[in-house]
């Protein structure tokens, strides 16, 4: 009632920094529902004070015990935003089934204006000297060699190349490729370099 | 084939090079990683550069791939989109965390001509607040008791700590810069040029926006 | 440290229990005191609470709470502190040691739980230096407390990319934070199936 | 920032080569180098110094800090002294890493000079953890650091900047409560500067 039940959601968002967990529906609906009776309660008690006064100060109480509920409430749905905010940057647009299940539907329409904001951002980068944008989940570490050897871990398929070779990317075959044409496959976990 | 190109600028301003361009976006690059808040947009700069990138990626491909002269362009231009990228995403960083204040600082000095972000920026702020703003009020706060239903900007604001400590080296000679110590008398420091300090940020926000000093 | 309305490590904090005397009768409020049968809390009563609902009774005029040092501020744990910080094992008896003192140090008039807070933060920094490069980090970690242990692990990830960078050759792509993490623990989902 | 960010930055700097190909200059956007001229020295970026020795298109000049007379007595002077002494060169452990792990054919009596260089490298690292426990000890407000390198800046990062953040808010909220007549503290709060 007052908070315990609340810091549980917290304490879920601490425990795992780096791992989206399950949207906890359940909790989310219980506090709310706390919250309602706690606020009923303020309504008789505050009908009361003019025969009992110190009733009022039992208001301003559960007053506060409100407002940490709804802190609480919304620093929750705060850690879990930058975590999908993580996941755009990460997965790209598209998330893979078993992580959008994680996510609320409310999270996920929240995922994909973050997206769709996010992109119409790149695409306006460079758009005055006639560029058709820039993608910035590239380049996220300090270019080295212009080729690489990567080993394929997963059967992903074809991948067409700038120059218009077509490759297939099977499990366990090894290719010696452009960095900047596999960076965002091995970040997705398609590839990894092998070194 | 010529590969030289100098930057046309138009009027009497001087003439520019792009060596010159790439060089300062790199301090710029370094000081938006390094400092707690957000720094003033060097849009002119990036451009400039994607507009070399572009005009170098032409020629190279009129290169034969095996080229040695290409695998050198093409490696000097990885290394400046990396550092493009970078400043930007570091960029959005700052501008989704400190959304808040961030938009309400930046509508003043837009009133001044004095912006900080570019207008892709400012839009970018813009729309990511309301969409937490709305995200907000249809998971939690339509839910929650009456009075208590409103998105409070103020306590939702995140404000940068412009009380952290940074580590700078003097670009140019800065006499009596004050430290604001808590508990003891103001105490004034030299900065002489190439010296090097940590210190507080706040005291040489200044100093980094006029490139007297650089973070390091 | 940042104590910003949608921080989770300050929530964390305000949630630690202070010990309160209530100042007066608080209706209906009588389930905050386990020990009372009663439907409304007495004036007297001393209960302990949570810090968020310390502050807001205590910022009341009049104050409906009058707050007491939590032991470790006291004089008794000041001593060993200032003598010497490093022997305390802040996982056990303070894991918001720092944190939580800087919103209880309001509450002591003689104004000497500020300075115990300096001064211990001030002598256990080297617990973190060494931890930071400790080849044993579970054992060195062991008796800071939270947001030591945060600068500690933060430290020995810096150095631990300092040594990678030194003795590895190239910059290694790798696979994304959030994707690998996500492998791992479906892996041991369905080790566990 | 990571390791590989200031490797990054320190890659802009010239180091000199011997190209073994004949070349015109080549115009690139941070400046323009050569021409080319086989068995001739020049300046080149230090990345493309590396480049074009993977390739094994040049050989890299040792650069002229990297001889072991001039190592060792850079060695004594940063065991002796208090302070940290001058490096050679501002990015010396990067311009160390990358030229002995691509051309350590190149330099003579490499080995030794990776040793000393490493021996430096430490003595200065351990000197770094006694500055930052002294700073923090007598002030922790303000330092002096000059001398230190980026890499070396860097790996203090962010323990340093992020313990003197907290003991200022610490600061910051016992002054509010502290009042002079009743400080007792045992400790002196002035002295806050301190050269490291």
């Amino acid at each position: 009632m007052f908070g315990e039940k609340v810091i549980e959601l917290i304490k879920e968002a601490e425990r795992n920094p780096d791992t989206m967990d399950p949207f906890n529906d359940e909790k989310l609906r219980q506090i709310l529902e706390e919250m309602q009776l706690l606020f009923k309660m303020n309504m008789n008690d505050a009908n009361a004070t003019s025969e009992n006064r110190s009733l009022w100060t039992t208001v301003q109480v559960r007053h506060a015990a409100l407002e940490r509920n709804k802190r609480c409430l919304l620093a929750y749905l705060y850690s879990r935003m930058n975590k999908i905010k993580t996941l755009r940057w990460e997965f790209g647009s598209v998330l893979p089934p078993d992580i959008r299940e994680l996510l609320s539907d409310e999270e996920y329409q929240w995922f994909s204006k973050y997206s769709t904001n996010l992109a119409t951002y790149m695409r306006s980068l460079g758009q005055d000297i006639g560029y058709s944008g820039i993608d910035l989940t590239e380049n996220l570490k300090p270019p080295k060699s212009l080729f690489i050897e990567v080993l394929c871990v997963v059967d992903y398929g074809k991948l067409e190349l700038e120059d218009g070779d077509v490759i297939m990317l099977k499990k366990n075959s090894r290719h010696f490729l452009p960095t900047s044409e596999c960076q965002t496959l091995i970040r997705q976990g398609v590839l990894k370099q092998i070194t | 084939m010529d590969f030289n190109d100098q930057i046309e600028s138009s009027g009497d301003e001087e003439e520019i090079t792009a060596e010159a361009v790439l060089k300062t976006l790199y301090n710029a690059w370094q000081n938006e990683r390094l400092s707690p808040e957000i720094l003033p947009h060097c849009n002119e700069m990036v451009e400039c550069m994607l507009g070399q990138i572009q005009h170098m990626e032409r020629n190279i491909n009129k290169l034969p791939k095996t080229d040695l002269r290409a695998s050198i362009h093409k490696m000097e231009l990885s290394r400046i989109k990396y550092i493009i990228c970078n400043y930007l995403r570091a960029r959005l960083c700052k501008i989704e965390k400190h959304c808040i204040p961030i938009i309400n600082e930046e509508r003043q000095r837009i009133e001044s001509g004095t912006n900080y972000l570019t207008p892709s920026e400012y839009k970018y702020a813009q729309e990511y607040l309301l969409n937490m703003e709305g995200h907000f009020k249809s998971v939690v706060l339509d839910k929650v008791p009456g009075n208590m239903q409103t998105f409070e900007m103020n306590k939702m604001a995140i404000y940068p700590n412009l009380q952290s400590h940074v580590f700078l080296k003097a670009n140019e000679t800065v006499n009596g810069v004050v430290l604001d110590l808590p508990g003891e008398q103001d105490e004034e420091i030299d900065l002489e040029e190439g010296s090097q300090h940590i210190l507080l940020y706040k005291p040489v926000a200044d100093l980094v926006k006029s490139g007297k000093v650089q973070l390091i | 440290m940042d104590n910003n309305y949608l921080s989770i490590s300050d929530i964390l904090v305000t949630n630690e229990k202070v010990p309160c005397k209530f100042l007066h009768d608080l209706p209906k409020m009588g389930f905050l005191d386990p020990s009372a049968a009663e439907d409304d809390l007495k004036a007297g009563s001393n209960v302990e609470i949570p810090l968020w609902l310390s502050e807001s009774l205590y910022s009341r005029r009049p104050p409906l709470v009058s707050v007491e040092l939590p032991k470790i501020y006291k004089d008794a744990y000041r001593e060993i502190l200032n003598a010497d910080a490093c022997t305390v094992d802040m996982h056990k008896l303070g894991q918001y040691f720092y944190e939580f003192g800087c919103y209880i140090s309001k509450h002591d008039i003689k104004g000497e739980v500020g300075s115990t807070l300096i001064n211990t933060f001030r002598q256990r920094f080297r617990m973190l230096l060494s931890a930071s490069v400790s080849r044993d980090s579970l054992i060195a970690l062991q008796p800071l407390s939270a947001s030591e242990r945060q600068r500690a692990s933060a430290a020995s990830k810096t150095e631990q990319a300092l040594l990678d960078w030194l003795h590895s050759g190239d910059c290694v792509l790798t696979t994304a934070n959030m994707v690998a993490n996500h492998r791992k623990r479906k892996r041991a989902e369905m080790e566990m199936v | 920032m990571d390791p590989y960010e200031i490797e990054f930055i320190g890659e802009n700097r010239l180091v000199s080569v011997i190209p073994n190909f004949t070349y015109d200059k080549i115009y690139l956007i941070c400046g323009e180098f050569g021409p080319f001229r086989a068995g001739l020295p020049m300046n080149v970026p230090l990345w493309l110094a590396v480049m074009l020795k993977q390739k094994q298109k040049c050989r890299i000049v040792p650069p002229d800090w990297m001889d072991i007379d001039a190592l060792e007595t850079i060695k004594e002077a940063e065991k002796t002294s208090r302070f940290f002494t001058k490096m050679p060169n501002e990015h010396y452990m990067v311009e160390a890493k990358l030229i002995l792990g691509a051309a350590a054919e190149d330099i003579p009596r490499a080995g030794e000079i990776k040793t000393i260089i490493k021996d430096i490298w430490d003595i200065r690292m351990s000197k770094l953890r006694t500055s930052m426990d002294t700073l923090m000890k007598s002030g922790g407000s303000y330092g002096r650091l000059d001398h230190l390198t980026m890499m070396e800046i860097n790996s203090v990062k962010p323990l340093l900047p992020s313990a003197m953040d907290d003991l200022l808010r610490i600061q910051s909220m016992a002054k509010k409560t502290i009042q002079p007549s009743l400080n007792t503290s045992s400790f002196s709060q002035s002295g806050s500067s301190q050269n490291i």
